[in-house]
C-alpha cells in the first residue's frame, strides 16, 4: 500500500547528490595547495643530477631554455620551469628562453616574467625571450654556428645586437647548459643535433608519460639530469629549498586517490546494505 | 552462470598466482640504474677509424634512397662525438651530407640521384681529431615496384576482402544468416522512442574526428538510420559537429533520411550545426545544448578522446538514456561507467550492418567473423608450435620452434 | 603586452575558469556565457590556424613557388573546395557531394590498409608467444594468449553465445572488465594533475593566496 | 550523374590511397601524401562552411531575441574579435601566431584557461562516476571494481607504503591483462574498420550520399 517511506541513511547515501562529491574533491585538493601539507619529497637520482647540472653554473654563465610544451602539460612542466628559473637567477646566470612550440611560448613567457620579477633582474641584461622560429631542427642545427642567424630579434622585435644579454653569446658554445621542458618528440631532436653535434650540456624536464622514453639518455650520459612529472617537480623544489607546486600538488594528488578510492568504498557499503534491504522487502 | 563463476576464479587465480611471482622477480626493475662512471683516461691520439662501411639502395622505396651502414670498434671508448657521412662521385672530392649519433651505426642518405653511382666514407668526430674510413663499394638508387615488407599486409588485407566479398555475394542470393544481439544497438529504437513520448528532442554527437577517422564513418552511417526513425516521429534531432566536413555529411545523410520517409519539409539544416573544431570547446558546447534542450536519449558515437566522460556524466545527470560507443580503448570504460549502452569497438562497426538487417551488410559480418576464427586459430597454433617446440628441445633447434620464429617473422 | 594587458588578461582568465567550474554546481548565466565566448573564440581560432597552417602553405604558397605542372595540380584540391562552397546556393549544392566524396574516399582508402598494417598485423604476431617453460614470462604469455584469443571471441557475431564459444565469450567478458577497470584507475592521476594545475592558478596567479 | 560521379570519387580516391600503399614507384609512392595533403586543402574551405553555420544559426537567434540572445552576441563578438585579431598579427608581425600579435594575447588568456578548465572539470567527473559506476553488484561488476582500486593505489607513493603488492600488481594489471583485453578488441575494431572501408569504397555502404 502507499505509504511515505522514510528513506534509510544508507539509501540517502546511495543517491547522493553529486555536487556533494565534487566540493568534497575540491575541499580535498584544495587544502593541500593552500596549506601546504607536502613533507619534503626526497629527491632521486635523475632529478638530483639535473639540479647539480644547473648548481654547477657560475654566476654570469648562460642558461638555454626552451619551451617545447602547451597548455596540456603546463600542470606538470610549469612548476619545474619556475624552479629551474628560480635557481638560476638566485646565481646570477644568465636566462634565454626560447621555445619551439608557437603555442606554448606565452606560457613559458610568463612564467619568466613572473619569476623575473621575484629578482633583481633586469630583461636584456639577464634574462631575454627569443621567442619562437618554425622548422626547429634547422634552429637547432644553425644556432650551433650563430644564434644572431636564427634570431635576429628577441620576441619582441628588438634586435638582439642592441641586447647586453646576447653581447657574449654567439653560439651554443657560449651557453653553457640547456634545460629543455618537453612533452613531444623535440627532446629527440635536442640530443640529435644539439648534444650530439654541438657537444651542448643539456638537462630535461619532461611529462611522466614521456619521462620513460627519455631515460635511455641519461643512462647513456647524453643528457645531464632528467626531471620527470609532478612528482620530479617536487624532488626539484626539495633540492632548491623553495616548494612550490610540485611539493604541494603531490599531496594534493595523494589524497585525491585515497578520497576516489574511499568514494568507491563507500559506495560499495551502502548499496551492500540497500540491497540487502530490497532483498528483504521482497 | 555457473560456468562464468568458474571463469571468474581461474582469472581470480591466474592473478594471485601471478602478482606475488611478479613483486619478487620486480625488484630489478624498482632498482635506480646506477650512473656509469666514464672517467676513463683518454688517450692522447686519435681513434681507429670507422670500418666496414657498406651502403645499399633502401628496399621498399621510390628510389633517391641510399643507406650506409659501418661498425666502429672504438665507440665503446665514449669518445665519438659524431659521426659525419661523406659521399662522392667518382672523380670528385668528397663532402659531409649528413651526422649520426654516436650510438648509431646507420645513416640513410635521402638525396640520391636514381642511378648514379656514390661512393661513401663515414668520418668519427673526437675532440682529439677526426678518423675516416676507406670508401665503400659504389652504389646507386632505384624505386621499387611493390613494397614487398608489406607483401604480409597484401596477403592478409586480399584474403579479408575476398572473404567480405564472397559473403556479401552469397547474401545477396538469399542465405539466411544469423547475427546474435547487440543490446546497445536494439535500445537505439527504444531511445528514439521514448524521446518522442516525452517530446524531448534526440541529441547525436557524432565525435571529435573528420571523416579520415573510419570510427566517424561508422557512427555517420548510424545517423542515417537514427535520423529515419526520428523523422517518422518528428523529433526533433540535434548533431552538433567538431569538424565541418562532418557538417556537411551529416546534413546530407539527415536530409536524405527525411527524403526517404517522406518528411522533408521537418527538415532543419540548422541542428545539424558546427560548433567550434576545438576539443574542449566543443565539449563546452554539447554540454550547453545537453543542460538547456534536455535530449530524452544521447548518442555518442564516433571517435572521442579525453572528452567522454565529460560528455557522458552530463548526460548521465540530465537522466538522458545514452548510447555510446568507439573504438577508442581508453575512452570504452569511461562511456561503459557513465552510459546506459556501449558498443565496444567492432560493435560500433557491426552497427550500420545490425540495423539495417539488410542481408548485404549481414554478409560482411560473417566475414569479420570468419577472419576472427582464422586469427584465433593462428595464436593458438603459433602457442602450440612454440610451446612444444621450446620443451621437446629447450636448446631451440627443433622443427616447430623454428616453424614458430618464421611465422612470427612473416608478420613483420 | 605591458603588465597591464597581463593584468587584464589575468582576470579574463581567472573569470573564465570559474565560470567554466561553476558549471559542476549548475547551468547559470556565467557558464552559459563562458560557453558562448569559448565557442566563438575557438572556432576562430581555428579557421585562422587552418588558412595559415593548412591552405596559406599547401595551398597558396605551394601555388606561388611551384613551376610546371605542380602549379596546375594544386588547383584540383583549390577546385575541390570551391565546389564545397556551393552548398551556398540551393542550386548547385548537389555538386558538394564531389568533395565529400573525395573525403570519404581518403577516409575508406586510408582504413584498409592502415588498419591491418597498424593493428592486425602487429597485434597478432606480438600475440604469437610460447610457453617456454616454468617460469614468469610463460605464466604471463598464458594469460596474454588466453585474454586476447576470448576478448576476440566475445566479438563473434553469427554465431550464439553457447557452448565453447560461450564459455570463451564470458572469459573474454571478465577480461575486459579487469581491463576497463585499470584503465580507468590509470587515467585518475592525469586528471588530477589538471585540477591541481587549475586551482594553484585561481589560488596563486589570481588570488595571490599562496604563491 | 548527381550519385554516380560521387561513388566513382571515392572508389578511384581509395583506390589510389591502396595502391600508393604498396606500391612505391612514383608516381603512386607519392600519391598517398599528395592525397592528404589535397584533403587538408579541403577541410580548409569546409572550415569557411563550419564558421558560416555557426554565425548563422547565432544570428537568428539574436534576431529572434530568442531566450538568452545576448549569449549569442557573446559568441559572434569573441568570434569577430578573434578573426580579427588574427588578421591584424598577419598584417604587422607576419603571423597571427607571432608571440606579440593580439590574437596570441587573446589565445594566452581566454582559450588557455578555458581549455584547461574543461580538461579539469574530468577530475570532478570521474569522481562523481566512480562512486556511482564501481559497485559490486555481480561478479563482473566486482572484477571492475577490484581492478580499478589496485591500479589506484598502485600509482601513488602511499600504495606502496602500504605494501609492495600494489605497484607490482598495478604494473602486471597494465601489461598483461589489461593489453590482453585491449588486443583483442583492437584486431576485432580493425576487422570492422576494414570491412567498413570496404564497403563504402566499393559503394555498397552510400548513405552519406544515397
Amino acid at each position: 500500500m502507499p505509504e511515505i517511506v522514510r528513506k534509510s541513511f544508507w539509501e540517502r547515501l546511495n543517491d547522493i547528490d553529486r555536487r556533494i562529491i565534487f566540493l568534497i574533491l575540491l575541499v580535498t585538493v584544495t587544502l593541500p595547495l593552500l596549506l601546504d601539507l607536502g613533507g619534503e619529497i626526497p629527491p632521486t637520482s635523475p632529478v638530483i643530477r639535473a639540479h647539480a647540472a644547473v648548481e654547477g653554473l657560475r654566476p654570469g654563465d648562460h642558461l638555454m631554455v626552451s619551451i617545447d610544451f602547451d597548455a596540456t602539460s603546463a600542470p606538470e612542466l610549469m612548476p619545474m620551469l619556475r624552479a629551474v628559473l628560480r635557481q638560476a637567477f638566485a646565481k646570477d646566470v644568465k636566462v634565454i628562453m626560447l621555445g619551439h612550440l608557437a603555442i606554448g611560448l606565452p606560457l613559458g613567457h610568463m612564467a619568466l616574467e613572473q619569476i623575473a620579477a621575484e629578482y633583481d633582474v633586469e630583461y636584456g641584461v639577464d634574462y631575454v625571450d627569443l621567442g619562437y622560429r618554425p622548422g626547429f631542427q634547422a634552429v637547432m642545427i644553425a644556432m650551433g654556428r650563430s644564434i644572431e642567424d636564427v634570431f635576429a630579434t628577441d620576441y619582441q622585435g628588438t634586435p638582439v645586437s642592441e641586447l647586453p644579454i646576447m653581447q657574449n653569446v654567439r653560439s651554443y658554445d657560449d651557453v653553457e647548459l640547456l634545460f629543455g621542458f618537453e612533452h613531444g618528440a623535440v627532446i629527440d631532436y635536442w640530443v640529435r643535433y644539439t648534444q650530439a653535434r654541438f657537444g651542448q650540456k643539456m638537462a630535461f624536464g619532461t611529462t611522466a608519460v614521456m619521462a620513460p622514453d627519455a631515460y635511455p639518455y641519461l643512462q647513456a650520459d647524453q643528457i645531464e639530469g632528467l626531471v620527470g612529472g609532478l612528482k620530479g617537480a617536487a624532488e626539484y623544489e626539495t633540492l632548491i629549498g623553495r616548494p612550490g607546486l610540485g611539493t604541494r600538488g603531490m599531496p594534493a594528488q595523494e589524497w585525491a586517490h585515497l578520497l576516489v578510492i574511499g568514494f568507491i568504498v563507500v559506495g560499495n557499503i551502502g548499496h551492500y546494505f540497500t540491497r540487502k534491504k530490497r532483498e528483504g522487502g521482497r | 552462470m555457473t560456468r562464468s563463476r568458474w571463469a571468474s576464479l581461474i582469472i581470480v587465480a591466474i592473478v594471485l598466482i601471478g602478482v606475488p611471482a611478479l613483486t619478487g622477480g620486480s625488484a630489478v626493475l624498482l632498482d635506480e640504474p646506477g650512473t656509469t662512471d666514464n672517467g676513463a683516461a683518454a688517450p692522447g691520439e686519435p681513434p681507429a677509424p670507422p670500418c666496414g662501411v657498406a651502403a645499399g639502395d633502401v628496399p621498399d622505396d621510390g628510389g633517391g634512397a641510399i643507406l650506409v651502414e659501418w661498425t666502429h670498434p672504438e665507440r665503446d671508448a665514449g669518445l665519438v662525438r659524431a659521426y659525419e657521412i661523406l659521399r662522392y662521385v667518382a672523380g670528385e672530392e668528397p663532402a659531409v651530407i649528413g651526422e649520426a649519433l654516436p650510438s648509431e651505426t646507420s645513416y640513410v642518405d635521402g638525396d640520391a640521384r636514381d642511378g648514379v653511382e656514390y661512393q661513401y666514407v663515414v668520418r668519427a668526430v673526437t675532440p682529439l681529431g677526426s678518423a675516416e674510413s676507406t670508401p665503400s663499394a659504389p652504389v646507386s638508387s632505384a624505386p621499387q615496384w611493390f613494397a614487398r615488407s608489406r607483401l604480409n599486409v597484401l596477403i592478409l588485407a586480399g584474403l579479408f576482402s575476398a572473404a567480405v566479398l564472397l559473403y556479401v555475394r552469397r547474401a545477396r542470393r538469399g542465405i539466411d544468416l544469423y547475427v546474435r544481439k547487440i543490446p546497445g544497438l536494439d535500445a537505439v529504437d527504444d531511445a528514439v522512442g521514448r524521446a518522442t513520448e516525452m517530446g524531448r528532442p534526440v541529441l547525436y554527437v557524432p565525435g571529435i574526428e573528420t571523416v579520415s577517422e573510419v570510427g566517424t564513418l561508422a557512427s555517420l552511417t548510424i545517423l542515417g538510420h537514427v535520423a529515419r526513425r526520428v523523422a517518422q516521429h518528428g523529433t526533433p534531432l540535434e548533431v552538433p559537429c567538431a569538424d565541418p566536413i562532418v557538417m556537411t555529411t551529416a546534413q546530407e545523410i539527415v536530409r536524405q533520411s527525411y527524403t526517404e520517409v517522406g518528411e522533408i519539409d521537418r527538415y532543419d539544416p540548422h541542428r545539424v550545426a558546427y560548433l567550434t573544431y576545438d576539443q574542449f570547446g566543443y565539449t563546452a558546447g554539447v554540454d550547453g545544448i545537453m543542460v538547456r534542450e534536455r535530449p530524452e536519449a544521447v548518442f555518442l558515437l564516433g571517435y572521442f578522446a579525453a572528452e567522454s566522460l565529460i560528455l557522458a556524466e552530463t548526460g548521465h545527470a540530465i537522466g538522458a538514456i545514452q548510447i555510446a560507443g568507439t573504438k577508442e580503448t581508453s575512452q570504452l570504460p569511461f562511456f561503459v561507467a557513465a552510459c546506459d549502452y556501449t558498443l565496444i569497438g567492432e560493435e560500433l562497426f557491426a552497427a550500420s550492418s545490425y540495423l539495417g538487417r539488410e542481408p548485404v551488410m549481414l554478409g560482411s559480418l560473417v566475414a569479420q567473423d570468419l577472419a576472427k576464427l582464422w586469427i584465433v586459430y593462428l595464436i593458438v597454433f603459433a602457442f602450440a608450435a612454440g610451446t612444444i617446440g621450446a620443451l621437446v628441445s629447450p636448446d631451440g633447434t627443433s622443427f616447430l620452434t623454428r616453424l614458430f620464429e618464421a611465422l612470427r617473422a612473416w608478420f613483420g | 603586452m605591458g603588465s597591464l594587458g597581463t593584468i587584464i588578461g589575468t582576470w579574463l582568465a581567472g573569470f573564465l575558469t570559474l565560470a567554466i567550474l561553476s558549471f559542476l554546481y549548475k547551468d547559470n548565466p556565467f557558464y552559459k556565457l563562458a560557453e558562448h565566448i569559448y565557442v566563438g573564440v575557438s572556432a576562430g581560432y581555428w579557421l585562422i590556424y587552418i588558412a595559415f597552417f593548412d591552405v596559406k602553405p599547401m595551398l597558396w604558397d605551394t601555388f606561388v613557388s611551384e613551376t610546371g605542372v605542380e602549379k596546375w595540380i594544386i588547383l584540383i584540391p583549390g577546385a575541390l573546395g570551391v565546389i564545397m562552397l556551393s552548398r551556398w546556393f540551393p542550386r548547385t549544392a548537389w555538386l558538394s557531394r564531389w568533395p565529400i566524396a573525395f573525403t570519404v574516399g581518403v577516409g575508406a582508402g586510408l582504413g584498409v590498409t592502415a588498419n591491418v598494417q597498424g593493428y592486425v598485423v602487429p597485434q597478432i604476431r606480438a600475440t604469437m608467444l610460447p610457453i617456454t617453460g616454468l617460469n614468469l614470462v610463460s605464466l604471463n604469455n598464458i594469460v596474454l594468449v588466453v585474454g586476447v584469443v576470448t576478448t576476440i571471441l566475445y566479438f563473434y557475431f553469427s554465431k550464439p553465445h553457447k557452448g565453447i564459444l560461450g564459455g570463451a565469450a564470458k572469459v573474454g567478458i571478465v577480461f575486459i572488465m579487469i581491463s576497463f577497470g585499470a584503465s580507468f584507475g590509470y587515467t585518475l592521476m592525469a586528471r588530477i594533475s589538471l585540477l591541481i594545475g587549475r586551482l594553484y592558478f585561481l589560488l596563486s596567479d589570481l588570488l595571490h593566496v599562496i604563491d | 550523374m548527381k550519385r554516380t560521379v560521387p561513388l566513382i570519387i571515392t572508389f578511384l580516391t581509395g583506390f589510389f590511397l591502396v595502391v600508393s600503399f604498396f606500391v612505391p614507384h612514383e608516381p603512386f609512392g607519392a600519391l598517398e601524401q599528395r592525397l592528404l595533403v589535397w584533403f587538408a586543402i579541403v577541410s580548409g574551405f569546409t572550415m569557411l562552411l563550419g564558421v558560416d553555420s555557426l554565425i548563422r544559426s547565432h544570428v537568428r537567434k539574436v534576431a529572434g531575441r530568442r531566450p538568452g540572445w545576448w549569449h549569442s552576441v557573446a559568441l559572434l563578438i569573441g568570434l569577430a574579435v578573434t578573426v580579427v585579431t588574427g588578421a591584424i598579427g598577419f598584417s604587422r608581425f607576419g603571423s597571427p601566431f607571432h608571440m606579440q600579435s593580439p590574437f596570441m594575447f587573446l589565445y594566452t588568456h581566454s582559450i588557455i584557461p578555458l581549455q584547461g578548465t574543461m580538461f579539469a572539470l574530468l577530475a570532478f567527473f570521474i569522481a562523481s562516476a566512480s562512486y556511482r559506476a564501481f559497485r559490486a553488484r555481480n561478479t563482473i561488476a566486482t572484477l571492475l571494481l577490484v581492478s580499478a582500486v589496485i591500479v589506484m593505489l598502485g600509482r601513488i607513493p602511499i600504495g606502496a607504503a602500504i605494501s609492495h603488492f600494489f605497484p607490482a600488481a598495478q604494473e602486471w594489471i597494465m601489461d598483461v591483462p589489461q593489453l590482453a583485453a585491449k588486443r583483442g578488441i583492437q584486431i576485432g575494431a580493425a576487422l570492422g574498420a576494414v570491412s567498413m572501408s570496404l564497403r563504402i569504397m566499393l559503394g555498397i555502404e552510400r548513405s552519406y550520399l544515397s
